[in-house]
């Protein structure tokens, strides 16, 4: 599996660098960001919506293990999403010549770091885990919409599209060569299977942690088991006057 | 007799009532910030008069601030006072939740006229579509009442409630903001009028969305224990 | 009727209590005693639903604004809402009748209906608390300390509140005060 | 051995810090919110860059939504908690005011200098005089913290008659702001020196008058029984 | 030594009290009796310094900080502080040494040294603010209910600290528990 993946990863290194520059950018050569920076982009998506998704099952079905799966869920798409930022900002670097150009993508974009940041300080302020746990789902199920907005609509308004230097059209009409494509989709897939195989290690172990927290309460409980008992009714504590 | 919603609703808008105008802590605070908002913004143009599509953006950012930093109380004074359990005890979450976002939006939307009209009188711009710029307004200050209502509840329990109510809400509403300055614009310039009127929808139905969901959401952050 | 099973509430590494299993009926009165901080008011929080518990699950009734009353020491009421205005909020929000004389002269502060919250003393405080919690009569009654604060008409009243109640009420007092332990029927000790 | 002021001062800061910035999430918080305040304004902003004349009056609002939000609670949290009285037997009120006011002034010059760095980071507008731009920014700083934590102390004790001292007291940061955004203007475009370097004077003149009789006032509204 | 002259409050129309003039001195303690809203906690407030009176004056020593402890069932502590950081905060704001073990020891509250203001039970933050009343040893010590909320134990703590310090501190004692007249040299009954 290890060597498959490893495999196939060096496939693509190797495919990447085959094919043509892509001529619809300033610079051809440099358009090759695009096989990282555009996978990120799609997986962080991937994350987002099952974080919300998991976030839901759990307001639903309070079991711990969805919130787990919510919260780790939210890490990794936290990490993609920078991953999508830094090679954005070298892509406009390159591209537009500035590490930042107030664009409106770049702006839409660091508000959706923000929103998916904040989910940790939420998380953070909660000391109780109940608690925590429902704070942090509610949260994640609200920044939905405003992630998605900003992600997918934003962008594409017309008034934005128009002072925009970001393409934004480029998939929906087909932009990218086929020999793209497949590059683009061949990174994606491994990108989507690493992170994955990282998530579920992260949920294994929080369910480890879980239990081990109630077990190390146990044993510090002195078999705390109370049980209520009958008094006897004729019996009065109260001194006679 | 009245339904029990609108007992219950009624019931908790009257309590706002009395706890405000008894300790006018509140309205205190957002004539403050509304004001301070207005003056600093229109006088970062003092001198040199506006241009025009930069004017929504103050205006929809000077409504912002001033939403978020007076509404944020509402479930944190509660809380912070004690009384929260009570509220839990008596109430039916949504009956809370609507009750409050009702109280929160007249607020809002005083505040939103107040800011609104010193804003244009000290920028001194003209308004060329007086109802696009009034539902906008409308449908923002609903929008900003609910969410903020809701995101008080959910940091209400937590650490350092104050600041954590500023970075939960601030960017969740910022698809509101973009789509209220779209908006704005095209009523102030009176260019753009069909984006314009599309971003108005947009508003509108970011309202409806927050309102559709934040009750069940409050009752699972804030009406259990 | 209030009840638990396999209840177990934990702050950081340490149980306050587990497996806890509770069912008090109408006519009985569960006494919970321990030491102070040994977790009495924490289960009756829990109880009243104004706690997550951290296992098991609570019975409070169908509708616990009807079915479960909870009057504790700690808890304060609003500071500017006066007497009357607790009582008749209270009402409108659970559904139920304000009856405000009635149950104002049952705990005797009908002088005091028009006072704010804020300017109640302790004693009088308490009196609040016992009438929002009886409002409703409700099958259930939570009474955390209910004697503490109180002058010696006070718990007079604590005392008929509780025995005019017995008959349809579960009532369950967490107290650190030994002549509270009359009225138990049953009792239990946490710590 | 510390002269007392030192120690009382430097507990109540001691006091204050561990309040506020106990739980590990605050500062973190408190870094996003100031983070979160310039995108927000500059995403009001979006699409048209900022006229590096209106940039100061920007500056000073976000310090404004940054850090006044947050300190009028330094007294008002004290009362509404019911820890104001064990204040007032443990402390002398000038002690209090300048633990408070200390802290207050860290933690919004610690915002100002985030806000600013962050401001000319996105905005990408040049500073022509920084040392112009950091004296008003410290000054404003300074009179902010000491006139928001004298207000702050005025309206806490909920007697109106506090209330309508804050009301009074606020509009006097409006020549503070006044000054301040005149003195960041010219240290921005380079523009109008002299004028700049007075209005930078004027707001240190406003710091010293309000260090010099905040105390005095907060002992008669705060510290008698 | 704490006392008053010609000492009169008033709330809107009604006099809680007037004409009071009080002194009372080490060795002696005072037990101030009355039914609930009488004006007890009102007057040891005013004594304390956190109240304005109406009318009439009061002798709280030097510098009250030092030669005053106050201590009452109503006083909230600080939510986030914990136990020993309250002591230590007092301590340096007062100007005495903080002594928190001895403290902690004494009225038995060592083990929670670290627990934080707002997870603290009736009982701890009764305990807590003995040990932060007693501190500078001051000369005189209001206690408003100092056995509410207590358990065995802590009632026993309570008698410790008064007995103890009999001989060189003045005592004020405001109460509805008839046990607690065991300690009066004097009494006086409000309304
Ligand atoms: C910090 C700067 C940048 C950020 C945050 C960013 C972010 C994103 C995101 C989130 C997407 C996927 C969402 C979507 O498809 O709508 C995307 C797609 C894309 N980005 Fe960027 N990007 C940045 C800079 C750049 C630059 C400088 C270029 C090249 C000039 C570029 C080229 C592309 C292309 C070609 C796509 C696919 C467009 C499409 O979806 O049709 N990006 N970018
Ligand atoms: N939120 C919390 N986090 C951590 N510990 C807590 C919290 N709340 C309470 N505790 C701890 O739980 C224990 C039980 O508190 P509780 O108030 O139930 O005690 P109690 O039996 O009512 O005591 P008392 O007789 O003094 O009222 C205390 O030791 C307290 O420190
Ligand atoms: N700020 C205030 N404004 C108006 N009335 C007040 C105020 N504070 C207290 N009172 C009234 O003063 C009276 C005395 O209050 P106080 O707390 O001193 O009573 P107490 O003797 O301590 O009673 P308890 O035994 O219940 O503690 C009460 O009737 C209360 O209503
Ligand atoms: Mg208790
Ligand atoms: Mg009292």
């Amino acid at each position: 599996m290890k060597w498959l993946a490893l495999l196939g990863m060096s496939a693509l290194i190797i495919a990447s660098f085959q094919v043509p520059p892509a001529l619809g950018f300033p610079e051809p050569e440099l358009a090759r960001i695009i096989f990282f920076h555009l996978p990120c982009a799609f997986s962080t998506v991937v994350f987002v919506l099952f974080a919300a998704y998991s976030s839901y099952r759990y307001l639903a079905t309070r079991e711990w293990i969805w919130e787990f799966r919510a919260l780790a869920a939210t890490e990794i798409s936290l990490g993609t999403a920078v991953a999508t930022m830094l090679s954005g900002i070298l892509f406009s670097k390159v591209q537009w010549g500035a590490w930042w150009h107030w664009d409106p993508r770049q702006t839409s974009f660091l508000i959706v770091l923000i929103l998916l940041g904040a989910y940790f300080a939420v998380r953070m302020s909660f000391e109780e885990e109940v608690s925590r746990a429902r704070a942090a789902a509610v949260y994640s199920s609200l920044t939905l919409v405003p992630v998605l907005f900003l992600f997918f609509v934003f962008p594409r308004l017309p008034q934005v599209l128009k002072n925009s230097l970001h393409p934004s059209t480029t998939v929906q009409s087909g932009g990218f060569s086929q020999d793209y494509w497949t590059v683009v989709l061949g990174v994606f897939i491994m990108l989507l299977g690493t992170c994955i195989w990282i998530y579920k290690l992260h949920v294994r172990t929080s369910l480890l942690e879980q239990v081990l927290k109630d077990q190390d309460g146990q044993l510090e409980t002195s078999g705390n088991r109370p049980t209520a008992y009958r008094v006897d009714r004729g019996v009065s504590l109260r001194e006679p006057d | 007799m009245k339904s029990p919603w609108a007992r219950e609703i009624g019931a908790m808008v009257r309590k706002e009532f009395r706890t405000e105008l008894r300790s006018k802590s509140a309205s205190y605070t957002a004539f403050m910030l509304s004001a301070i908002t207005v003056f600093t913004l229109a006088f970062a143009f003092y001198g040199r008069e506006l241009p025009p599509d930069a004017a929504s953006g103050m205006l929809w950012a000077a409504l912002l601030f001033a939403g978020v930093g007076t509404l944020t109380r509402a479930f944190v004074a509660e809380e912070e006072q004690g009384t929260g359990d009570l509220l839990r005890m008596w109430a039916h979450p949504h009956a809370v939740y609507w009750g409050k976002a009702l109280f929160a939006f007249l607020q809002m939307s005083a505040t939103a006229g107040l800011v609104t009209l010193l804003f244009f009188m000290l920028a001194g711009v003209g308004v060329s579509n007086y109802a696009m710029l009034g539902l906008a307004l409308l449908g923002g200050s609903a929008a900003l009442a609910g969410m903020v209502t809701l995101v008080s509840a959910l940091v209400s329990r937590g650490s350092n409630r104050g600041t954590l109510a500023g970075v939960v809400a601030l960017p969740l509403l910022v698809p509101l903001v973009a789509l209220g300055v779209t908006a704005g614009r095209s009523a102030i310039t009176g260019l753009a009028q069909p984006a314009g009127w599309a971003s108005c929808g947009g508003v509108w139905c970011y309202t409806l969305l927050v309102l559709a969901m934040a009750p069940y959401q409050l009752a699972a952050v804030w009406g259990e224990p | 009727m209030v009840g638990c099973e396999g209840l177990g509430k934990r702050y950081g590494r340490r149980w306050l209590f587990r497996h806890l299993d509770l069912a008090v009926a109408p006519g009985e009165c569960l006494v919970v005693l321990g030491i102070n901080g040994s977790g009495k008011s924490t289960l009756l929080k829990i109880l009243a639903g104004v706690v997550p518990a951290t296992e098991g699950r609570c019975d409070r009734g169908s509708d616990p604004r009807l079915t479960l009353g909870y009057a504790a020491l700690d808890q304060p009421v609003y500071p500017v809402l006066t007497v009357a205005e607790h009582l008749e909020l209270a009402a409108e929000l659970r559904g139920c009748s304000p009856r405000v004389e009635e149950l104002l002269a049952e705990v005797d502060l009908a002088y005091a209906a028009g006072v704010a919250g804020r300017h109640l003393s302790t004693g009088m405080r308490a009196r609040l608390k016992f009438a929002l919690a009886v409002q409703a009569e409700p099958p259930a009654i939570l009474l955390d300390e209910p004697s503490a604060g109180l002058d010696e008409k006070g718990r007079h009243i604590v005392g008929r509140i509780i025995e005019s109640r017995r008959a349809r009420t579960a009532f369950v007092l967490a107290t650190n005060d030994p002549e509270e332990r009359r009225f138990a029927t049953h009792e239990i000790a946490l710590g």
